[in-house]
């Protein structure tokens, strides 16, 4: 008990002496904190966006005749002979003849002689959610492609391919980028630790001489490391809110068919979050002066 | 409370002695490393033919023998680069020598484990040659720390700090920072710290290197004081003043070797 | 000459006592001028893709009966007047009907028995380059609404906002880590500086307590931070194009309708970042030391 | 070669008395500040009425005044905290008085610019007190550092700082980093380092605190061959047996002044 005043009494001595250096580390790990679990939610919301993007991706196989409903359990069969789909929708002509009349609009009476005879029947299959990449979808349609009386397998490849393309190049940036802050937060930290053991070199030099035991050495460390921890995760989770509600609010907007719903970590993960850098933050006191814990 | 390794109690010098100031502070402090029969005909600080070698090849003692009782005082002299500092640093555990044995409060320092190396620099107060201050601690800080180590109570470091600086005519500068002082007063502060505990050992290294002979007189009290209390004291020195005429030991080391 | 000589001498023995440091420092230079350089191509990319985006936009106004040659001028004259425009097409009513032919495919004898008047005749506007955001886009639309014989217009609003927001939150990301990388740039350099400050101290110290001239303490950390930014920023721009090169290999496919041709920066633009770094790190130095050369 | 400042030439010391040694080396490298006329009946070192306090209100000087003439030798003694190493500082410019007025070579140094203090440094050489040198550059690196700031040639370094090092008996460990030796050891080097130059005036601060009677006996045949050869020296020292039996003068400081 008295002992742990003494602790207490210690850090509260050493953060007046050396607050130049706390506040440094502190800015250092919200900074890291910050940039971490941005790139974290950057790569959840990619993920979330993914999935949302493959709910509206659908292959239309246009037939030369239409499949009559004996049928269709049949054809769904070997569709999902080659891989589980999310839906199957068989259009008849007379369907496509009503999204046409209705496509052309105004314009529509030009159409009234005409029956849905001139419309080709088609068949429409959403994949799975995870089929992601571009080439699995090109194999899916090759093999829609031999249904029977199958004319042609559309789907919007122009727009999808662009997107997908696109999705693959801002995936990359963010890891690259990820990888880039790594390295760069990894350099910080290990800077913030060389400066603060430059900084505490002698005092712990002259500890170990008068033979301090390893618990008074280390405690006020521990101590220090841990309201680092806290305080600076917090700062940095917190500023990511901040962060994260400004961008949202950018984008929000007359959002209707929004592909972006921005989420935020949930509570548990923020939570988790901060736990593992407290404890980053307080192994990394005690493994910049481990070397002076050898005698 | 301090824990305790190795079963062996650590008897404090002070209780040796009649006379010991503050004795029930040394006996909270103090374990006892030697076993009761032998702790009396035994060396304090036991070295047997050691030597040290520092890479690459420079020879700093060699194949050196000397004996400290308990409750001597000792003047350890020799030219510049003879080895004096040397043995002070084998004897506080702080280099390990290549050869040879050496015992201190009877225990071989080669088999000590770590808590029971920082237990025996708990016991010894080291005047650095280079003084080994903090410069941004005040004095008082600075003074303060080998019983801060211990864990004692606050009013009890006051009070034996405010003693020490006093002895050494530094009370006055406690709360500069003691990279502010001059190096004759930096001196004290590292001889102050070294005896603020009342160790059963001192080792001072040329502790009046900086110092006038009027202080290097109130330094000398000090050590006479606390050797008087039961602590050995060991003393690293090339100044003839400080020691010529005492009836205390004074051995001379020359290349590494001691001469008759 | 022989002073030189004497300056180079010293900045080897200094490297041959600091190679720890001055590793760190190259690191510091080449992942700064890394990340500074990834990000300025990234946005230099997202440009070109913005204008390559544009150059598809078409704006098609329907029309319930055709523009007869001599009106066309008065017309396009009409849509300037409101916006400078890239390009204005007129579409007849038979060469909507032939496209839709094509795009029926093999289908298209359904419309044999049908003439070229089932199709409204339009006009395809493609506005400029510059007229980026979705919102000057709707005003223009709704303009070309109030065109004479202006049935409907329409633009792949689905997919240009889908788009458009995308790109937003790409540009956002984009920003956001830009600000991030910089002060985690930022607090690098600084430690870098604090850390080579350090170690240089004392010896700083005592050349100026024997009164060595300002050109003898500069000269060697001049040369030292030159040859520092040097061989970091080629380093780090190598590094980019290496990262580059990997990353196009990735994206290049059956690329029909790629949207992102990537390009790397211009040698030009190349050697004035390398350029800038060098005299970043050069003035680094000097900076760092700048204390040490008042008396 | 070197600048030349404000056009007052600063003659050396050493071609001022006949038989100094490396005339040559001197005449290129010491510049005159001292105009011909006055050189000669001028003090080299004039500190008058100079009152030195250091914030918040340690007064370490306190109105005092002392002339030291070109080519003098004289101890400088006093207690520890006295003001000896304050002193020197304010005469090599590494701390400004609070009052008073401090001549070297005749300028006054609170008027000297940027380039005229690092000219007038390149004059000086100090051991100082806690040393200064580098622990990770070698001895020799150490010493050759005053010629290195002068663009001295490499062969004549070589040659000086052998040459100085062996008068210290400290040849044998020239290529050894500074910090692996002992603190007498280290303490030679900053006297090499003071002297290595053959400058106009040296400032000693405590120069044998760490040495024995033999090796300061050939720290003081070092200064005294200097002080033949034209050196003005300033030795600020408790160690009366360096300065007892002396010709030269002894100013005694206390509490920040001069007693008679
Ligand atoms: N930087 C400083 N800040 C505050 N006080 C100082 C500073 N340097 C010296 N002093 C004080 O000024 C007084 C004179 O110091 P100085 O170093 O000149 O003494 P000294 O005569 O050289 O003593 P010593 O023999 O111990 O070296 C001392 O009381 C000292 O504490
Ligand atoms: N860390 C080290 N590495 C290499 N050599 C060392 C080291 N420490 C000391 N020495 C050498 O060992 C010898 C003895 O050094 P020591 O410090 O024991 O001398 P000393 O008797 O204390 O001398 P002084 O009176 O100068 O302090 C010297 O020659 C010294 O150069
Ligand atoms: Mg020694
Ligand atoms: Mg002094």
């Amino acid at each position: 008990m008295s002992r742990l005043k003494y602790h207490i009494k210690q850090t509260w001595r050493n953060l007046g002496q050396s607050w130049g250096t706390q506040i440094m580390t502190l800015f250092t790990v919200s900074l890291s904190v910050l940039i971490f679990s941005f790139f974290l939610l950057i790569y959840v919301n990619i993920l979330a966006a993914g999935d949302r993007f493959s709910d509206e991706l659908r292959l239309v196989v246009y037939l030369d005749h239409e499949v009559v409903p004996e049928m269709q359990p049949q054809i769904r069969k070997k569709i999902m002979d080659f891989s589980e789909v999310e839906n199957i929708v068989f259009v008849s002509r007379k369907e496509a003849f009503e999204r046409f009349r209705k496509q052309l609009g105004k314009n529509s009476d030009v159409l009234d002689d005409l029956g849905p005879e001139i419309m080709p029947p088609s068949i429409e299959v959403s994949p799975l959610r995870d089929l992601e990449h571009l080439s699995q979808l090109k194999e899916f349609s090759d093999y829609l492609a031999t249904l029977p009386g199958a004319l042609k397998v559309q789907y919007g490849q122009n727009w999808v391919e662009r997107f997908g393309h696109f999705t693959e190049l801002v995936r990359m940036t963010v890891i690259m980028s990820g990888v880039l802050l790594v390295m760069a937060t990894g350099f910080m930290v290990s800077y913030t630790i060389r400066l603060t053991v430059v900084a505490k070199d002698a005092e712990l030099e002259i500890l170990r001489l008068l033979g301090a035991s390893s618990s008074y050495v280390q405690t006020p460390l521990l101590i220090e490391g841990l309201m680092q921890g806290i305080i600076g995760s917090t700062l940095g989770m917190a500023l990511l809110y901040a962060l994260y509600t400004w961008a949202a609010g950018r984008l929000s907007g007359p959002g209707f068919l929004r592909l972006f719903d921005l989420t935020f970590f949930s509570p548990l993960t923020a939570c988790a979050i901060i736990l593992v850098s407290i404890a980053m933050c307080t192994g990394g006191s005690l493994i910049a002066i481990r070397k002076y814990m050898r005698i | 409370m301090p824990a305790v390794h190795g079963g062996r109690p650590f008897r404090p010098a002070a209780d040796v002695r009649p006379g010991a100031p503050d004795t029930d502070f040394d006996n909270k402090v103090r374990l006892h490393f030697m076993s009761e029969q032998n702790r009396e005909n035994r060396p304090f600080v036991d070295v047997v033919k050691v030597t040290k070698v520092y890479s690459p090849d420079i020879v700093a003692l060699q194949d050196v023998s000397l004996s400290v009782d308990r409750g001597e005082m000792i003047f350890l002299t020799g030219m510049s680069g003879a080895g004096k500092s040397t043995l002070l640093k084998l004897i506080s555990c702080m280099e390990r020598p290549n050869k040879g044995l050496i015992e201190v409060a009877g225990r071989d320092t080669a088999k000590l484990k770590k808590g029971e190396i920082q237990e025996l620099r708990q016991q010894i107060g080291m005047a650095y040659q280079d003084f080994k201050i903090l410069p941004r601690h005040t004095v008082f800080q600075n003074v303060a720390m080998p019983m801060e180590v211990l864990y004692r109570p606050g009013r009890e470091i006051k009070e034996r700090v405010n003693e020490v600086l006093e002895a050494l005519r530094m009370d006055h500068k406690k709360n500069l920072p003691a990279g502010k002082l001059s190096r004759g007063e930096q001196q004290r502060v590292a001889i102050a710290r070294a005896a603020v505990n009342r160790p059963a050992l001192i080792l001072a290294d040329e502790p009046t290197g900086n110092l006038d002979s009027e202080i290097s007189t109130l330094v000398m009290k000090l050590f006479t004081e606390l050797n008087e209390g039961g602590s050995t004291i060991i003393i690293a020195t090339h100044d003839s003043s400080i020691y010529e005429g005492t009836s205390h030991r004074v051995v001379r080391l020359e290349h590494g070797m001691f001469t008759a």
